[in-house]
């Protein structure tokens, strides 16, 4: 299949969202904006489909903005368009409530940034990508305006312009040591310079802010849950990848390794424990956001092909989680006990690629990886297939708790062709990406590879299903400083009114008129006229 | 006859201003038709001369009164690039003014000392000498008085004597410095070499200390930056002019000056003074955001945060680098666009519904969406947020700072970012997220008032997204640093 | 008939005629000499800076025998601007001073007394005899005296019988210098004095005529006669007293100095001078910041700005910036003094006092006699672009010539002073609120406004007044040591 | 011989001088004052300088002692006549001996110089006078004579500035009452022909020997002044126009007579030897009117007597 | 010593006498008198020095006769000033002074 692309087209996928969220702003688009969303990231997904060959040079903009494309970020391009389309389907109903323009406003100025990360080549146009995705979110976290919202905006802006800043020092850092922009330069430029460490550093700290890289990840269970469904469906599954991007655009191979790995680990496995003292299903899909992305940060600190391979592990968990997220709006809509089953249904086939159960696309994305990690590692992998079992498990006895009957229509379409995609995606890429024919994953051995994970963590599941853990606030770490400090603070005021001006006047007054009588009094003033005389004699005549 | 081009630019605001003192309060139309006239024609001068002189050519007008002073006008580049800001927002604001007074009283006097101020600011920008550039820049102060106690109630008549109390003993500084450099060097030609002669190296950074006290307090740079604050209590478009158009600009362009043209790169890293200077727009840009953080009423936010965002002009300057020079010299541009956004909704604010402080801004947005909008793309832009303006001169100055082996500038850029944020960004979040309070009233039936204001923030969005274009703010910097290191 | 002529005789002329005639023909007369008399130092100052100094040697006698008059570049930039200051005074009096207003015995006697003063003035500027300087200075005195008495209240009078004490020391004083200097040498004439045998008892007339002169001048510490009698005067009285009567004295003092003395100069003496001078200016502004009534604010400015003028006395041997600066110190405190008192003249009569309180708001009746103190503000300040700053920059630029930055210092710091207490009466001037009062028409504010305008144009246009203090410039004479 | 009578008159000049200062009353200061002038006009006799001494006589002592009492009698009808005691000063006394001992240390060093004897000896024929003092006074240094005629209608002008409002437009210095047979009486009817003669003999010989305008003015004003002490005329109102006139005479014809040497082309002030001597009369006599008036009407001081309109 | 040196030296007495009477005298009638012999004190000082060498030097008469007048004159305004005073504040002396 080749479609057209023109040097434009880059350009254009970036600048379509803006025109349609501009156009939100319209009087007449207003009312209708939301329906429009679904149009938005029609160009990325052609230019994901297309190839790589596409590029745009814009010198004009910005410091000069190059686009273009490679491998792993055309895949997640692909992947990202996609979730958007269905998503921005799946926010249509959003359009009766309050606020609609501006949500599709912002929904689509994130929505490109989300683009432009995996478009720029250049290192200014990317963070102005990855700031524009990483601020613009901020609206759609807080678009409900419930306490809960606008709390999780508030640990989310925080957190989000720490990671901000702290790109955009690595950045720095990094086009001052290359000399140049290029993305590709100042990686390779990070791994030699002097200042490559601390760049480094920086960036994963940035990005892993975004990825949800614990203990970075606070904001992520927080701010996740509290976005309408759709919203929550990108943030999840699309966003979250531009943090992974980052990392692997700018990490220099092996850099940050152990430590990417250790942290990924622990995220994996912690996080999924973690979702299962949590009751709403949306913030455990969120804690197992974490969870996942952990792994993929592993593959990514683990380097080599394993790392190459990361994009191929995330298309999956984007879809797949998408579609989680967006089942979590379904059940709330679900008005018949039918509904609610198809709904429970179609989750936990989601949930079970996910955990990578056989055949599903979730075993795909672990099977191409694991061969080329470690051996601790692999098993590492295998393992945490149990606790996302567990997490996913909990998720669907959580959700099928969740309860709601609001509206009769069910966009369960949505979530299904996310679900379906999740599963035939890794099929369809399998032989580009892994290099091994699709049999590969067919082979007994990768089938029980898959399924005994799934299984234990599928039996842990219905016992903690009858003893369940106690419930814990969302944001582990961040619970303890949670309290907004709003604190004012109080400087001291420069010393103007310090002394007081009416006394210094007053003393001012009383020392001149004391000068003055002195000066007067017997006449000493002119007593001092003769002295002068003498004075200036003495000195003129003596010729000092 | 032919009146020499930088004189023209001076005459076409201080025309308008000498007969503007005579007109009676009832002239409205034609005083206004005074100084929109003026304005308009100062900027297709500039406008005409912008591609003149980025083809290398400069035009020269000067006189000598006395033997060893020399009134020199010199329109070179770095001139061209302030007095193109300073005519352009003069222009806005005055459009903005003329709106914003309607018919209120003593408008010959204000729209006077007005064009009066910004005439001296095109004498400042266009100075050749430093002589004339000190004429000038006390012009500016006078000038400036009225116009900060222009209200003459306590509060601003207090501001104004603040202003007074801080400018004098600084001009005093700097006089003092010029008298000094001067006696030993002769006049001081800025497109000259400047020769030091035998002055004694502590006696060259004594003489550049007096130099940045004098100017730095124009600047605001701490710890003289306490009348900037105070000034606030002055009508918004006295506002704009301090932070945005003429005066805290001055006082960064006479940086530039003392830096790039008096003293030169070479004799700046030579005497080490480089780095203190670069230190103290540090403590300058942190100390104003932490500042800034503290304040209620929106204006005295805004000035702080003034505070905090010319010393990055100074930093750049200071760093001696190309990158961080062009940061610099383009943050000179990028800050007054933004800051002349945020001063006109701030005015507007006030105006339109009565509301000064920022527990009133709650759940205006909507309200005053224009404005609301304006106000926020100029708050993201002080935070450096792409595509903003503030952002390009952020990346310079980060660039500049690794490149001049000043890695710490990194952090100072950091820090001040996340205090940006903290306090711009509760402001944005009480416009749009909060409800509104219901005795606030807001509307933005002021078109006059509304448009320059949406102009300057579209301003401040295009020099940021549009950096890299031949004509930016951004393209001239990088035109002048190539001049200065480029043999 | 010679320009310099009419300059000293006219008048004298319209004086006598004040005297003589009834007060309307008086004043009528006094403001058609007046009218004659700006013409004339128009003509005289045309002649110098065209390179023809007009001379006289009086009834034909040169010196040593008769007394020579001339006018060098000095003498024509205060003929002109005495000829202005009196001509604003004057067309300000032409109102206030009117019987009508003032009383029949205001009205008769303001204008002779002003015409005399200014006669007296004239004839210190251009003489070159030490004795009939005495002589003029002492018209000058008597007139002066007159005017401040002729308020007529008990602390106008206190203040002129100071005032007179003051002034007959300090002539009696000038004059036993000016015996000593005959004494020796025979002679009276300023520029035979520059050429004369040295005598052993130069230095004490030296130090004799320099303690008569500073005590008329008042310079600290013989200031105190000063603030009351200037403060008491009538305005257009106070604008004469405190903008010219000083600077009569001043000349002499730097003629002394620099033409007929100038080798019996040592560095100490001058440092005594100077730090008078610099105490002067620390002293009369802390005074003028000290007052809560705006005469008396502008009449310790005057202290103030005297200082200014002996402080430069340590640089004059030493650079020749210092002499034409403190000439343009002089110059332009003349020009924006007058404005300032005539200002407050306007003030006084429309508000019925002169307490910084009683002004309040007044600007907003008042704008132009407002802006123009304002603008005399400035050039006190010695801001630029007035006169005033750039004499203040051609002393600092002297001092650090000169390698005496010390000297810098008074003219640094004085401005700040100046610009503390000048401050109080424009804010309390430019305060909202405010009684309507009737305000005097928009001519009579300009007068005092073109007054502080000169100030300022002194400043923009500053080559032509340079270029005729240029001419007869006394050359810089090392101290010796 | 000669000394002695010197050293004697110095002495006694000294004690007096000292009696003026330190002396216990008013009044008392006064009188000495008197006699001290009379005495220094002796010791100008004795200098040689005969026309100071009578100026001295005349004005010195005469009619700034006649000014003196009456001042003195004014302040006593105003309660001021007692004396102010003041104690010893001094940095007042250290002032005045330092000046006596430099000016003393000067006269030992003073040179004597090239005077202009010569020049003067030269010009003096040319001058219109034989009197070298007159014609320094009246011709050599005429401008400072001129302007001192105008310092003293200066202070007649200040003086008037004195006057109560009140009192303006009304008869000059105090109401006179006078018994019309009293001793004052006789001296105001017989005083006065004999100090005209005199005051327009001095006036009259100035061009030759000692004498002149001022001394000549000096006496005629105290006849006016004795005049209308005794009664016997009446001093005008202070808006008389003749007498004002007169107040500007000397100074006009003197001026007019400096203009009409410019106005001719020899010079300001200048008088072509041939008219010089009827010229400087000329201005001798209309000075000497104006100084007499001036002068009398400066003793006489403001009109003091209220006027009701 | 020659009379002339005595007349100068009397004249220097009488000047500091005149100049310490103008000084410390409270009352200002005795101040005015102490200014009058300070003069003449210098005017015979001036005198004496005049009339070393050959003969009387006019010069010097004909200044002491101009000065003669100028003080006088000044004494008659100070007086005045004395007198108009007085009858303000029925005090001789300056405000300053006032017992």
């Amino acid at each position: 299949m080749t479609l057209w692309v023109g040097p434009l087209l880059p350009l254009a996928a970036l600048v379509w969202p803006l025109l349609i969220g501009a156009a939100a702003a319209l009087p007449g688009v207003r009312d209708r904006a939301m329906r429009l969303l679904w149009l938005a990231p029609l160009p990325a997904l052609w230019l994901a489909l297309a190839g790589e060959s596409a590029a745009t040079l814009a010198p004009d903009l910005l410091l000069g903005v190059t686009l273009g494309l490679d491998p792993g970020r055309r895949l997640l391009l692909g992947m990202t368009a996609a979730l958007w389309i269905v998503a921005g389907l799946a926010a249509q109903p959003m359009a009766e409530r309050p606020r609609a323009a501006i949500f599709a406003g912002f929904w689509c100025l994130t929505l490109s940034g989300n683009l432009a990360v995996f478009l720029a080549q250049d290192v200014v146009t990317f963070y102005v990508a990855f700031a524009a995705v990483s601020l613009a979110a901020w609206f759609l976290v807080v678009h409900e305006r419930t306490d809960a919202a606008l709390a999780a905006g508030r640990v989310y802006i925080v957190v989000a312009l720490a990671g901000e800043v702290c790109l955009l020092v690595g950045l720095l850092i990094g086009a001052h040591a290359a000399g140049a922009t290029a993305i590709a330069e100042v990686r390779a430029a990070l791994g030699t310079s002097p200042g490559g460490p601390l760049a480094v550093a920086l960036l994963t700290i940035g990005f892993g802010i975004k990825a949800g890289l614990v203990p970075l990840h606070v904001w992520l269970p927080l701010a996740h849950p509290a976005a309408p469904v759709p919203a929550s469906a990108v943030l999840s599954g699309a966003i979250v990848k531009a943090g992974l991007a980052g990392m692997l655009l700018f990490l220099p191979e092996g850099a940050a390794g152990p430590a990417l790995i250790a942290l990924g680990l622990a995220g994996a496995y912690g996080a999924a424990l973690w979702a299962l003292t949590q009751r709403n299903p949306k913030t455990v899909l969120a804690y197992s956001t974490v969870s996942q992305m952990g792994l993929i940060l592993m593959l990514v600190g683990a380097g080599g092909a394993a790392r190459e391979a990361a994009p191929y592990v995330a298309l999956h968990h984007g879809l797949a989680k998408g579609a989680l997220f967006l089942l979590v709006g379904a059940m709330l809509a679900a008005g018949s006990r039918r509904q609610r089953a198809a709904c429970l249904a179609l989750a936990a086939v989601a949930a079970a690629s996910v955990a990578g159960a056989p055949l599903s696309g979730g075993a795909l994305a672990k099977a191409a990886v694991k061969s080329e990690l470690p051996a601790a590692l692999a098993q590492a992998l295998s393992l945490s297939s149990v606790t996302t079992t567990l997490a996913l498990g909990w998720f669907l006895h959580r959700l099928a708790r969740t309860g709601g009957a609001h509206r009769s229509a069910l966009p369960l379409a949505l979530p299904a062709v996310l679900t379906a995609l999740a599963f035939a995606a890794p099929w369809a890429l399998w032989q580009d990406w892994t290099g091994r024919a699709p049999v590969y994953a067919l082979a007994p051995d990768a089938l029980r590879a898959a399924l005994w994970p799934v299984a234990a963590g599928g039996l842990g599941a219905l016992i903690l299903l009858r003893f369940p853990l106690p419930e814990k606030p969302p944001g582990d770490l961040l619970t303890l400083p949670l309290r907004w400090r709003r604190a004012t603070p109080r400087w001291p005021e420069l010393p103007a009114r310090a002394i007081d001006a009416a006394k210094l006047a007053a003393a001012l007054r009383n020392a001149v008129a004391r000068g003055e009588r002195a000066l007067l009094r017997r006449q000493a003033s002119a007593a001092l006229l003769p002295l002068l005389a003498l004075a200036l004699f003495g000195l003129l005549a003596g010729r000092f | 006859m032919t009146v020499p081009l930088p004189v023209l630019l001076l005459l076409t605001s201080l025309v308008p201003a000498a007969v503007t003192f005579f007109l009676p309060q009832e002239a409205h139309r034609l005083r206004n038709a005074l100084s929109l006239g003026g304005a308009l024609l100062k900027v297709a001068l500039i406008v005409a001369m912008l591609f003149a002189v980025a083809g290398g050519a400069s035009y020269e007008a000067g006189l000598t009164p006395a033997p060893g002073l020399m009134l020199l006008l010199r329109i070179d580049a770095l001139a061209l690039l302030f007095v193109s800001l300073s005519a352009i927002l003069w222009l806005l604001t005055t459009i903005y003014a003329i709106a914003y007074f309607g018919t209120k009283p003593q408008l010959s006097r204000f729209f006077g000392f007005f064009s009066l101020c910004v005439a001296a600011t095109t004498g400042i920008a266009l100075s050749g000498s430093l002589f004339t550039f000190f004429i000038f820049f006390e012009l500016l102060t006078l000038s400036t008085w009225p116009l900060v106690a222009h209200k003459q109630d306590a509060p601003s008549l207090a501001a104004g004597r603040r202003y007074l109390l801080y400018a004098m003993p600084c001009s005093a500084a700097l006089l003092w410095a010029i008298v000094w450099l001067e006696s030993a060097t002769g006049p001081v030609i800025f497109a000259a070499p400047t020769d030091f002669g035998t002055l004694a190296p502590n006696a060259q950074r004594a003489i550049f200390a007096l130099l940045i006290v004098g100017m730095g307090m124009k600047a605001a740079i701490v710890p003289l930056h306490g009348w900037l604050p105070a000034a606030m209590a002055a009508p918004a478009p006295v506002s704009a002019l301090l932070h945005a158009v003429a005066v805290v600009k001055a006082g960064a362009f006479g940086v530039i000056r003392v830096v790039h043209d008096v003293f030169g790169m070479d004799r700046m890293s030579e005497l080490g003074l480089g780095l203190p200077l670069a230190a103290l727009a540090s403590v300058t840009i942190l100390w104003g955001s932490v500042r800034a953080l503290g304040q209620r009423e929106i204006k005295k936010r805004l000035a702080y945060s003034t505070v905090s965002q010319v010393s990055y002009i100074v930093l750049g300057i200071s760093l001696i680098g190309p990158f961080a020079v062009i940061g610099g010299l383009a943050h000179l541009i990028h800050q007054g666009l933004m800051k002349i956004t945020l001063f006109f909704c701030a005015g507007i604010y006030d105006e339109r519904a009565g509301v000064k402080r920022i527990e009133g801004l709650d759940g205006l947005g909507p309200r005053m969406p224009w404005t609301s909008t304006c106000f926020s793309l100029g708050a993201l832009g002080m935070i450096g947020l792409p595509p903003m303006a503030g952002f390009v001169s952020k990346i310079y100055l980060g660039l500049g700072g690794l490149q001049s082996g000043a890695p710490w500038v990194l952090a100072v850029l950091a820090a001040s970012t996340l205090l940006n944020a903290a306090y711009f960004l509760p402001l944005l979040y009480r416009l749009w997220f909060r409800e509104p309070a219901p005795e606030v009233q807001g509307d933005e039936r002021a078109p006059a008032l509304v448009a320059p204001t949406v102009v300057a923030a579209l301003g401040a969005l295009g020099v940021g997204a549009l950096a890299a274009a031949p004509v930016s703010p951004l393209a001239w910097a990088t035109l002048l640093a190539e001049r200065a290191w480029l043999p | 008939m010679n320009a310099l002529v009419v300059l000293l005789t006219l008048p004298l002329g319209g004086a006598l005629a004040a005297v003589a005639f009834p007060a309307g023909v008086a004043r009528g007369a006094a403001l058609a000499a007046a009218a004659g008399t700006v013409a004339a130092a128009l003509a005289v100052a045309s002649e110098v800076a065209a390179g023809a100094p007009p001379r006289i040697a009086l009834g034909g006698w040169p010196p040593p025998l008769g007394i020579a008059l001339a006018a060098d570049g000095l003498s024509a930039a205060l003929l002109v601007t005495t000829a202005a200051v009196m001509a604003a005074v004057l067309l300000a009096a032409r109102h206030t001073m009117a019987a009508g207003l003032a009383g029949p015995r205001i009205a008769f006697g303001f204008w002779p007394l002003a015409l005399m003063l200014w006669a007296a003035l004239n004839a210190v500027f251009v003489s070159r005899d030490l004795f009939n300087l005495y002589v003029g200075i002492e018209l000058l005195s008597l007139a002066a005296v007159g005017l401040v008495a002729i308020g007529g209240k008990p602390e106008a009078l206190a203040a002129a019988m100071r005032y007179m004490l003051f002034a007959l020391a300090g002539s009696l004083l000038y004059l036993a210098g000016v015996a000593l200097i005959y004494a020796a040498h025979g002679a009276l004439d300023i520029d035979l004095l520059a050429s004369r045998r040295p005598s052993g008892t130069d230095a004490l007339a030296l130090a004799l005529m320099t303690a008569g002169l500073t005590a008329k001048t008042a310079l600290f510490p013989f200031h105190v006669w000063l603030p009351p009698a200037h403060a008491g005067a009538p305005a257009p009285a106070s604008a004469m007293l405190s903008a010219l009567v000083p600077k009569a004295s001043f000349v002499i003092l730097l003629r002394l100095w620099t033409e007929a003395l100038p080798d019996e100069a040592s560095p100490a003496a001058l440092t005594l001078i100077g730090a008078l001078g610099v105490a002067a200016v620390v002293w009369g502004s802390l005074g003028a910041l000290a007052q809560s009534r705006v005469k008396l604010i502008v009449a310790y400015s005057t202290v103030a700005q005297i200082g200014y003028l002996f402080a430069v006395f340590p640089l004059l041997p030493l650079a020749q910036a210092a002499w034409s600066g403190v000439i343009f110190l002089a110059l332009s405190h003349a020009l924006a003094k007058a404005a300032m008192f005539l200002a407050v003249g306007q003030w006084m009569a429309a508000a019925g006092g002169d307490r910084l309180e009683e002004l309040r708001g007044l600007a907003q009746a008042m704008p132009m006699s407002a802006f123009a103190f304002a603008l005399a503000a400035v050039t006190l300040a010695g801001l630029p672009p007035s006169g005033g700053f750039l004499g203040k920059y051609m002393v600092m630029t002297a001092a650090f010539t000169a390698g005496q930055w010390v000297w810098a210092l008074p003219m640094a710091l004085g401005g700040l002073l100046a610009a503390a207490y000048l401050y109080r009466p424009l804010a309390a001037l430019f305060a909202r609120e405010g009684a309507s009062v009737a305000a005097p028409s928009r001519a009579r504010q300009a007068v005092p406004l073109a007054l502080a305008g000169g100030g300022i144009a002194l400043g923009l246009a500053s080559a032509e007044p340079l270029a005729l203090l240029a001419n007869g410039q006394p050359p810089i004479q090392a101290v010796v040591r | 011989m000669t000394f002695v009578l010197d050293a004697v008159l110095c002495a006694l000049i000294l004690g007096v001088a000292a009696a003026t200062i330190a002396g216990h009353g008013v009044f008392r200061a006064i009188v000495f004052f008197i006699v001290y002038g009379l005495l220094v006009a002796v010791g100008w006799v004795r200098l040689g300088a005969v026309d100071v001494a009578l100026a001295e006589a005349a004005i010195g002592a005469g009619l700034t002692g006649v000014l003196f009492l009456a001042a003195y009698g004014r302040l006593g009808r105003e309660g001021a006549g007692g004396d102010a005691p003041a104690p010893a000063h001094l940095p007042a006394a250290m002032a005045g001996l330092g000046v006596t001992c430099a000016l003393g240390w000067a006269w030992s060093a003073l040179p004597l110089p090239d005077r202009p004897g010569p020049q003067l000896a030269e010009a003096l024929p040319m001058s219109g006078v034989e009197n070298p003092v007159t014609a320094v006074l009246l011709n050599f240094r005429a401008w400072d004579t001129l302007l001192e005629s105008v310092v003293l209608l200066a202070a007649l002008t200040g003086l008037w500035m004195l006057t109560r409002d009140a009192a303006w437009g009304g008869r000059i210095g105090l109401p006179q009452h006078v018994r019309p047979d009293g001793v004052m009486a006789g001296f105001g009817r017989v005083l006065p022909p004999l100090g005209l003669l005199v005051g327009v003999y001095l006036v009259y010989i100035g061009a030759d020997r000692p004498g002149g305008a001022f001394q000549g003015g000096t006496v005629l004003a105290a006849v006016g002044l004795v005049a209308a002490l005794a009664g016997a005329v009446r001093p005008p109102r202070i808006g008389a126009t003749r007498w004002r006139a007169a107040l500007v005479a000397g100074p006009l014809v003197f001026l007019l007579a400096g203009l009409a040497g410019a106005a001719l082309g020899a010079g300001f002030l200048t008088l072509p030897p041939q008219i010089a001597g009827a010229a400087l009369f000329a201005i001798e006599v209309a000075l000497a009117a104006s100084i007499a008036v001036t002068l009398a009407f400066l003793v006489l001081g403001p009109p003091e007597e209220t006027i009701t309109r | 010593m020659t009379a002339l040196t005595l007349y100068a030296l009397t004249g220097a007495a009488l000047i500091g006498l005149g100049l310490y009477g103008l000084i410390a005298a409270r009352h200002l009638l005795r101040r005015i008198v102490a200014f009058n012999l300070l003069g003449s004190g210098l005017f015979l000082y001036l005198g004496a020095a005049g009339a070393r060498g050959d003969g009387p030097d006019p010069v010097p008469q004909a200044l002491i006769i101009t000065g003669i007048v100028v003080a006088l004159s000044a004494s008659a305004l100070a007086v005045g000033l004395l007198v108009a005073g007085a009858r303000l504040s029925g005090r001789a002396t300056l405000p300053e002074e006032a017992e």
